[in-house]
């Protein structure tokens, strides 16, 4: 019974990954990533995480994407060509090749952990997750490194401007 | 309605593991460097989900931040990474990842 | 019963309440809107239909709906029908952890009134309203049309450059309340003696221009603008589906407003005794207020222009927004108890000061006006 | 019960609602027939100007999303810090206080180079 859910939200972000890799068109590609991007956030939400349920909302669904539409726009792919376009034949082999490996790896650790992985009995406190919680692990444990966001977020900012704003010859 | 108590951890391993797999093969197969962008954010979500799975499993917060850096690396990178494409595009109207060879520097 | 099945139905009837009422008030607020512009500008609005007009929107809707269903050429058919759909439903959502009552009990449990309570309630609305932008993009990207996709790209790059501005005054209230759920700011706001607005008046003043803009309404509307974009993003769309735009659109008008009731106003507090039917009524006369006070910015102020328009959200409102939040940061713990205290009367001070400023800016630009264009009365005509 | 359960209804109805709608006024509404002159776009009412509609539109549009995911993922910092703030007293302050100090150089330097003009 609680299954279900898993099950099909999975199906619901396995599908729209698949039409993100296959489709003909950038911008449905996009929207079938902001699929993926909100059933994975119910998942965050199934798992007790509160805040970085929402974090996946406002930030990835309603940001990041929202910079994919707009260059889509700007640069005017909305309508691309087919999808494996003229690609050397080796790539395609590789990328296939290489996809099986990953896979038989993830197979092959989940195979040899066995019961291990399976359970590990753990309660969690009302809070967990909460904006709370987060906030004193990132003001207790994780200080430097949310200093250092700021550096990160500085550094892309001025890049980015840079290269927008460029005059080319 | 606890979906911990019924789904194991190893389903999490696995779509997370399928997810980035798809991610991987599309980065490699397209050639539409917007697409192939965002096939990276699909494997990048691939991770945080795992992630935030095994902060639930193992009772312990941590995973949750780790995810909150990977979302801000993650704007960062996105905002540097189609500033990029958006000054390829200008200059040469045309993009095309396997005649960005200029890059190579 | 169980407590599970009875949470179950509770929240199903909550759920189908709100979206009926949210549903019902569209009509409403056209009818009223039509009539309160109108009456500003010495006309009488809707008449014919119905006692006052009122069955005007009706009539409207029956219009809409028995329109005929063109689909433009070389539209991108799937994005064409997602998007108005994208606009609406984000819109109804948002509303859905807006209390509007303090919890009452019902056969010995807990009812909230609400129809989620969650514990980021204001975190949620953001998120929620910044997914409207989507709506609007991909409704001007999928008309095959220049006019459209302009103003879909302009009304999107104007939303999401006020939602700085607006998430920065949140984060100021919720530095007063300690948290992030809605219920927990209006009974803050209660046990400190005074409704937020008086701490927060700066953030107030702020919240509500930058929401008008996040709302796209006049003078803000440049993305529709009539006149230059032969009314931008929503040009291909006719009958039912640009009815669904407009539905999105006022029902994130009232979600708006019933936020900044919550955050500013003390809720559904009012004078008199405190039942929950009064409470209602006081909740739902602070949203009309905020309502009509939005149509009467529309009424009264002329469309600003786009660069303008852009420049105050990126270089007034946004540092605007962080030394308000600085201010009430420093503020609460310099001051700690008397924090409130001490916030209204910087507020109110710094308002003060901010008039006086205007007024001396607006009169040095009127002296330097009379001295280029010498008789501007003659020009005005 | 899962609190976020009855946004899921609130989702589903909303959804229904707005499907069911279109479906209906797309059967009530059919076309009734027509040239492709009803069907063109409509600009200015005068005949589609020749040539590729889906245009580029000018750098600013792009700088203007870029600017806003960054400072949006400072927004979202801010929320956590706002809910511990009474625990954290001046530490919070300073803390924060240099955080926003360093993203407030990158404010400045976009803002002097000129890429909050909108010519």
């Amino acid at each position: 019974m609680t299954w279900i859910p898993f099950v099909l939200i999975a199906a619901v972000a396995v599908f729209f990954a698949l039409y993100l890799v296959l489709s003909k068109n950038a911008v449905h590609g996009a929207l079938s990533l902001v699929l993926v991007l909100v059933s994975l956030a119910i998942f965050f939400l199934l798992l007790g995480a509160e805040f970085i349920f929402i974090v996946q909302v406002a930030v990835y669904a309603g940001a990041i994407m929202v910079l994919f539409l707009f260059v889509m726009m700007l640069l005017n792919v909305g309508g691309a060509e087919g999808p494996l376009r003229e690609n050397p034949s080796w790539q395609l082999a590789a990328a296939i090749v290489l996809g099986c490996v990953l896979l038989f790896e993830a197979a092959l650790h989940i195979a040899r952990a066995g019961e291990g992985v399976r359970h590990f009995p753990q309660a969690i406190a009302a809070d967990f997750g909460s904006p709370e919680r987060i906030g004193q692990l990132l003001f207790s444990s994780y200080l430097l490194p949310f200093e250092i966001t700021s550096l990160v977020l500085l550094a892309a900012m001025i890049g980015a401007v840079v290269l927008a704003l460029r005059r080319f010859p | 309605m606890d979906i911990y108590s019924a789904v194991p951890f190893s389903a999490w391993l696995a779509l997370s593991g399928l997810l980035f797999t798809i991610g991987a093969i599309g980065f490699l197969i397209r050639r539409d460097p917007i697409v192939m962008f965002m096939c990276i954010e699909l494997m990048l979500n691939a991770g945080n989900l795992l992630l935030v799975a095994s902060a639930r499993y193992r009772a312990v917060m941590d995973g949750q931040i780790y995810v909150f850096f990977v979302m801000t690396v993650a704007a960062a990178e996105v905002a540097v990474g189609l500033a990029i494409i958006v000054a390829i595009f200008r200059q040469r109207l045309d993009i095309d990842v396997d005649e960005m060879s200029e890059m190579r520097g | 019963m169980s407590n599970t099945t009875f949470d179950w139905i509770a929240s199903l009837i909550k759920a189908v309440i709100i979206f009926v009422v949210l549903l019902q008030l569209v009509p409403v607020l056209i009818w009223l809107e039509r009539k309160v512009v109108a009456r500003m500008q010495q006309r009488i609005g809707p008449n014919r239909v119905g006692p006052f007009g009122l069955l005007q929107p009706l009539a409207d809707a029956v219009k809409l709906m028995a329109k005929e269903n063109i689909i433009p050429t070389g539209v991108d058919k799937l994005v064409y029908y997602l998007a108005p759909v994208i606009s609406i439903v984000p819109a109804l959502a948002a509303f859905a952890v807006v209390p509007f009552g303090e919890p009452i009990h019902v056969a010995g449990r807990v009812v909230y009134l609400q129809v989620a309570h969650v514990n980021i309630g204001i975190l949620y609305v953001l998120a929620l309203s910044s997914l409207a932008v989507y709506g609007i993009t991909l409704a001007g990207w999928s008309s095959n049309n220049k006019y459209s996709l302009l103003g879909g790209l302009r009304a999107s790059a104007q939303m999401i450059s006020y939602e700085i501005p607006v998430g920065l005054t949140v984060v100021a209230v919720v530095l007063l309340a300690g948290s992030l759920d809605l219920l927990d700011i209006v009974n803050q706001q209660v046990k400190q003696g005074i409704w937020n607005i008086g701490p927060q008046f700066i953030g107030f003043l702020l919240f509500v221009v930058a929401s008008n803009a996040e709302l796209n309404r006049a003078p803000f509307d440049m993305a529709e603008a009539e006149s230059e974009l032969v009314a931008g993003f929503h040009t291909e769309y006719t009958g039912f589906r640009f009815a669904m735009f407009f539905m999105g659109e006022y029902v994130n008008m009232v979600t708006t407003s019933a936020l900044a009731t919550v955050m500013y106003l003390g809720g559904w507090h009012g004078f008199g005794p405190d039942v929950w039917y009064l409470n209602l009524i006081w909740f739902i006369l602070k949203i009309f207020a905020f309502i009509i006070f939005y149509m009467w910015v529309r009424a009264s102020w002329p469309r600003i222009r786009y660069d303008q328009l852009m420049g105050f959200g990126w270089k007034v409102m946004i540092p605007a927004a962080l030394l308000n939040l600085a201010a009430t940061a420093v503020v609460i713990v310099v001051a700690k108890e008397r924090a409130t205290l001490w916030l209204t009367a910087v507020n109110i001070a710094l308002f003060v000061v901010f008039l006086a400023v205007l007024r001396l800016v607006n009169s040095r630009q009127l002296e330097q006006h009379r001295q280029v264009v010498p008789q501007p009365d003659a020009v005005r005509g | 019960m899962n609190p976020y359960l009855p946004i899921l209804f609130m989702l589903i109805i909303a959804t229904a609602f707005a499907v069911g709608a279109l479906s209906l006024a797309m059967f009530i509404g059919r076309p009734k027939g027509g040239n492709e002159r009803k069907l063109a776009p409509y600009e200015c009412g005068i005949e589609p100007v020749v040539g590729e509609v889906r245009e580029r539109f000018p750098v600013k549009f792009y700088l203007v999303a870029m600017l806003f995911i960054l400072f949006d993922i400072e927004v979202i910092f801010l929320y956590p810090w706002a809910v511990v703030f009474r625990q954290l007293q001046v530490f919070g302050l300073i803390e924060m206080g240099i955080f926003l100090a360093i993203l407030l150089l990158g404010y400045m330097y976009v803002w002097r180079v000129g890429a909050l003009e909108w010519q």
